[in-house]
């Protein structure tokens, strides 16, 4: 018996549950005034987050999935992606979006159950939600072979849940990915729940990072809590991609402090004391106290940037009811390019019936 | 007898079997602890334990798989998938392998399983989760496709369809769910496949319809009523294989047909009947057969979508029109 | 002008397009340096190159889905399943996401991709390498499905195909790559999608079919005309959305109909048409419509395959029953 | 960055390619008359073989795919099984369905068209041919629980090939094994061909073997034309999954010295070069070599084998070209346990057809 091939998987994390830094800093995080945007962002994410669910409680929007807990996941992710890179989705990804440039009134829009919402002014290559778990992981080889054949130095960057890395798309993506060397940052955000499906019954592998290791390329696992961390791994991971090193895959280890969606109870299926220590990890404070402890923040700062928040939010959410309702027409409308004469014949039967 | 919701009927139907026999196992997303998204395995874990229900990885392709090497090794597998938008990746193995097994190995190994799965709209759900695919799994030769309508017929129908010893692919109605309760005996007696269920009898008008549009056909028959014009209503209850004859022994008496479906016209079931009436009961006919559909659309999200799912004032109209021929 | 199959029309229309419009990528299984396994693209690695004929590995899910990426991205990808029955794994893609895209984003993102594979049987291959998925795709909202039957119109069809602004499922007739020539100009000229094809007049019947049944089809119109009866033979070559005002236009001139497609009946889009002729048709309808399909079984291996397939007799036999109604 | 978790890749080999001992021979190795039985097998095989492309060049047989070079592949697995275990195939297997077996004519028949061929008399739990590729993977998982809840003391073989490592299925298949631990091996003769597709364009990956790594189980690579190997890691891993320790992936390394199938022309794609360096390779000589330098083995018992092994193989053939074509009421024969009443219709017609 000999050995052939050996493989190692890495694990990062620089900021402690305490905020405390357990090894030296990366460049961009050592002037505590360049992780003020990044902790802006995640407040703003929660703000909406809160308004979200409270939208849904009173009947005005629809099921919606919350993406507390995943701040630092996503403030990481959204902040290191260049404005032409493109980013493909889940459901739970709101806070990526708003750093590319979403509007809240366009998320609210979506998730009020109007397709304009997805018609973002900004970032127009960006694709819409993906539902349909994982299948948005073999568009993102699509999109970053184009890349790849155009010689352009942009990147696809995919984010996933750790339930998505059991399905079939994942690993013909991955797999492909690896194959071409593509220019694509798949990220996973391990928050140990799929629905009612703990982390351990979605695969017997020690790390998700490790998945990249049948596709052959380099995964790395970091503190998903740790908005450093996640944005040192994407900083990395999107300079190898943009210098034709090919895929990473990045496991983000975080927690759904939420139900899956306003449709779920999560008390069904796993005890407060285990959501009650996923608390103490969250990454909001961890930050806060981070900056604080470097005298980059303060009561004051927080204050006024809770009001901002949630004035924006409100706002936006306003404008969303304040929408009109899109006419029956519309779902014909941007079904083909031109609507074909058998389907001409529906919509006017459609809109007679109004 | 309880008055029961149709989840609650599935649910019961589930209990019976796998206490009467041990060979029926459960699988799916969430189907353990959690009991289902919808709550139709509520309680089986419980009660025989996370072995025989199983909360599988997330991978609807695997579901369907090993449920077909689990039932040609004898289980009776009853496989959920979470919803029928996440089924397409099933078809594969439903069409290139359950639907084969018995045929391919001459009878040697058979495919004893159940895919369940709720399906169409009018529950507000985001993309996906409002989907009709009867008429895809409809076309697939050597497999029953069931869609029960009420809590009586989801009972019995499903008792029929795990004991049945050949594929089953049994859609359940998502809004029709604990849209009513009916009077639900669990007695283990199930109902006949491969029939249509006559709900009423009428003279004037046949109206076909099968899942989440009957509801609303009653209804449509209700108002028709009101108007003094008697529609007969069926309930196609299976599929596949169809008891077309039910139907056409119908439009023999009644010589008008509106079929109903909320799947997207082009290719679906609706189209089916319609065909059958064409090709085998066209003189009977006296008007043209109406089929009430959805558009050949995208189902829209919620805020479009009372205008995308066929309703009972579209039912009513079709029916007339059938009726003002001479 | 060359006298060229119908797979050497396929490949002529490829590099053509490949060479007007470096966007147009191709990729799938065994497409570069082997051609395809019937050959389809030989030729295009030499000449664009493995960056643009791109070999994938074998999964069919992500030949689909990355195409969709890539089309969202602006490419236009025609990519290859090697057998239609290795297609149904791509039917989530398709209905998810490639038939969504558009619409899902408001017309922001689109999805000009080509979908090929060879389908339908009668070269005694093995299993899985006959199937005729039509009806699955034809029922799918968003995309086109085209069927040509000739080599001009498999020409004309294809480069139609790959120059649509939206997603295309192109069927190709397995065996019909190789069974006869025709001139084909390779003049870049597409022709009409969503267009049926009068290949013959006729006012005793109309015979409908695609793909490849329509030689045969042909066939049993020459030996019916040889009885003396004309009739009209429509080749409907787009499926999806479907001409029907061509077909209703004959049948209200002929007032019978046949419709010919060796796909299982049930929900076949045999069915579909017979519904149109059942919904606006009836009036003129002297005869009830006649469905020459194949059984609602699965595809025989190749010793019991002529019993499957819908053959010329089986076409003459439904014309002169239908002609026999007074 | 820390190192979370670490795994190597295992080679063995036992014979090289002139018949020598790399290392001590394992236990059922040590006496070489434990080979013979292999060894005609794979002089069988290769019989059959012959005879089947043979059959097909003369429009006897419909496409048929050869196993030339697969012999110690198949030998190694068919000879470890146990009789009730079940085996789970694509088209490339009939040296292992022989073991197991099914009759010759039976392969004869399968291949000719006739759905009979499947009917096997013996095993009657293995699963016909999956021509598919990687959709019997998640079968063998529904295979493998049931045996495991049933607390059966049975395996679940699999067979697959590189290309299949490709495919959605696969790693569904092997990620859900690996989580419930079933009882299942999964072989993979890596014959570096997927058709025209060469290995290297399926996956970046070093190895086949490290595809189990993403599954959280053990993969290992062994020499695929040493037939000691094959079987030495066939029976390490049933032992494994009888005795509950869950799956294993067995890459084993050989070559398709074939076209892909008697519809293929392998010389398109492939240098005769690499095909005669692959022959040097192949696994019958080497164990010929080994066996008569053990003096187990000489010319006469090779003449009167190879005699033998042709009776057989004419016998078959001839009894299944022998064979009455199948009614055409068969097709709707077994599709039902019950033929229902709408497709009594349909038989009744295609009757009338006939
Ligand atoms: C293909 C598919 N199957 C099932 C579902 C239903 N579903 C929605 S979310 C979910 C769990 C996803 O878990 P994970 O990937 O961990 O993401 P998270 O929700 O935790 O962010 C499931 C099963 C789906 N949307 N798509
Ligand atoms: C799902 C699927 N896609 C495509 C094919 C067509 N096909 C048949 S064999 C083959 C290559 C398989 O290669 P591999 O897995 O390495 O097995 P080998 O033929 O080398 O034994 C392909 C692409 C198929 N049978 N199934
Ligand atoms: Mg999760
Ligand atoms: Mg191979």
């Amino acid at each position: 018996m000999t050995i052939i091939a050996k493989f190692e998987i890495h694990y990062s994390q620089f900021l402690d549950p305490h905020g405390k830094g357990v090894q030296p800093l990366p460049e961009f995080a050592r002037d505590p005034r360049n992780l003020i945007p990044l902790y802006r962002w995640m407040v703003m994410m929660r703000a909406y987050d809160a308004k979200a669910i409270a939208l849904q409680r009173t009947g005005q929007l629809g099921t919606f999935a919350s993406l507390l807990g995943h701040e630092a996941v996503q403030a990481g992710v959204g902040s290191a992606m260049a404005k032409d890179d493109v980013f493909l989705m889940t459901y739970r990804e709101n806070g990526v979006q708003m750093i590319r440039g979403v509007t809240l009134k366009e998320l609210f829009l979506y998730w009020s159950g109007d397709e304009r919402g997805s018609d973002y002014a900004v970032p127009r290559g960006d694709f819409p939600i993906c539902i349909t778990i994982a299948a948005h992981i073999t568009h993102a080889v699509g999109v970053a072979y184009a890349m790849k054949l155009r010689r352009e130095p942009r990147v696809a960057v995919c984010a996933l849940g750790d339930g998505a890395t059991s399905k079939g798309d994942f690993y013909e993506g991955l797999n492909a990915a690896g194959t071409w060397k593509l220019p694509v940052v798949f990220v996973v955000a391990n928050n140990q729940w799929a629905i009612s499906v703990p982390r351990r019954i979605q695969t017997a592998a020690q790390t998700l990072a490790q998945k990249a290791v049948a596709a052959g390329f380099e995964g790395v696992q970091v503190d998903g809590n740790d908005v450093i961390a996640v944005r040192h791994a994407m900083d990395q991971a999107l300079a190898k991609a943009r210098a034709g090193g090919g895929p990473t895959l990045i496991e983000a280890l975080t927690y759904r402090l939420s139900d899956h969606t306003t449709a779920d109870d999560a008390t069904r299926y796993r005890s407060p004391d285990e959501v009650a220590e996923a608390w103490k990890l969250e990454p909001i404070a961890r930050l806060r106290t981070h900056l604080t402890d470097r005298g980059a923040w303060d009561k004051a700062k927080e204050d006024a940037l809770l009001r901002e928040c949630n004035e924006q939010v409100q706002a936006a959410a306003q404008a969303c009811l304040d929408t009109p309702q899109p006419a029956a027409g519309n779902m014909f409308d941007h079904l083909y390019a031109m609507l074909p004469a058998a389907l001409a014949k529906q919509r006017a039967a459609a809109l007679g019936d109004g | 007898m309880a008055q029961i919701t149709l989840v609650e009927a599935i649910n019961l139907a589930l209990k019976r079997e796998m206490e009467n026999d041990p060979d029926v196992v459960v699988l799916g997303e969430d189907v353990g602890v959690d009991g289902g998204v919808f709550r139709a395995t509520l309680g089986l874990t419980e009660r025989y334990g996370p072995e025989r229900v199983i909360d599988t990885p997330l991978a609807e392709a695997l579901i369907a798989g090993m449920a077909i090497g689990m039932a040609a090794e004898g289980l009776k597998p009853v496989a959920e998938i979470q919803f029928s938008g996440f089924a397409y990746a099933t078809l594969d193995q439903i069409l290139n392998h359950a639907g084969r097994m018995r045929h391919r190995s001459r009878g040697r190994l058979s495919c004893p399983m159940v895919l369940r799965m709720p399906c169409g709209g009018g529950i507000h759900a985001p993309e996906h989760h409002s989907e009709s695919p009867e008429a895809m799994f409809a076309h697939i030769p050597g497999i029953r496709v069931v869609y029960p309508s009420s809590p009586r017929r989801a009972y019995g129908l499903l008792l029929a369809a795990i004991r049945d010893p050949d594929p089953v692919v049994f859609l359940e109605p998502t809004r029709l769910y604990r849209l009513f309760r009916e009077e639900v005996a669990d007695d283990g007696q199930a109902l006949a496949l491969d029939a249509c269920f006559t709900l009423r009898e009428g003279s004037d008008a046949t109206l076909v319809s099968w899942g989440p549009m009957v509801p609303e056909t009653l209804a449509a028959a209700d108002e028709l009523a009101e108007q003094g014009i008697a529609a007969e209503v069926i309930d196609v209850a299976t599929l596949k294989p169809l008891d077309m004859d039910t139907v056409l022994a119908s439009v023999a008496r009644t010589g008008r047909c509106v079929i109903v479906t909320e799947a997207p016209r082009t290719c679906s079931f609706a189209s089916e009947i319609a065909a059958g009436l064409a090709e085998e009961g066209l003189l009977n006919l006296l008007a043209p057969v109406q089929r009430v559909t959805a558009y050949d659309v995208v189902v829209p999200l919620s805020r479009l979508e009372r205008h995308y799912l066929p309703g009972k004032a579209r039912i009513v109209a079709a029916a007339k029109k059938a009726l003002a021929f001479a």
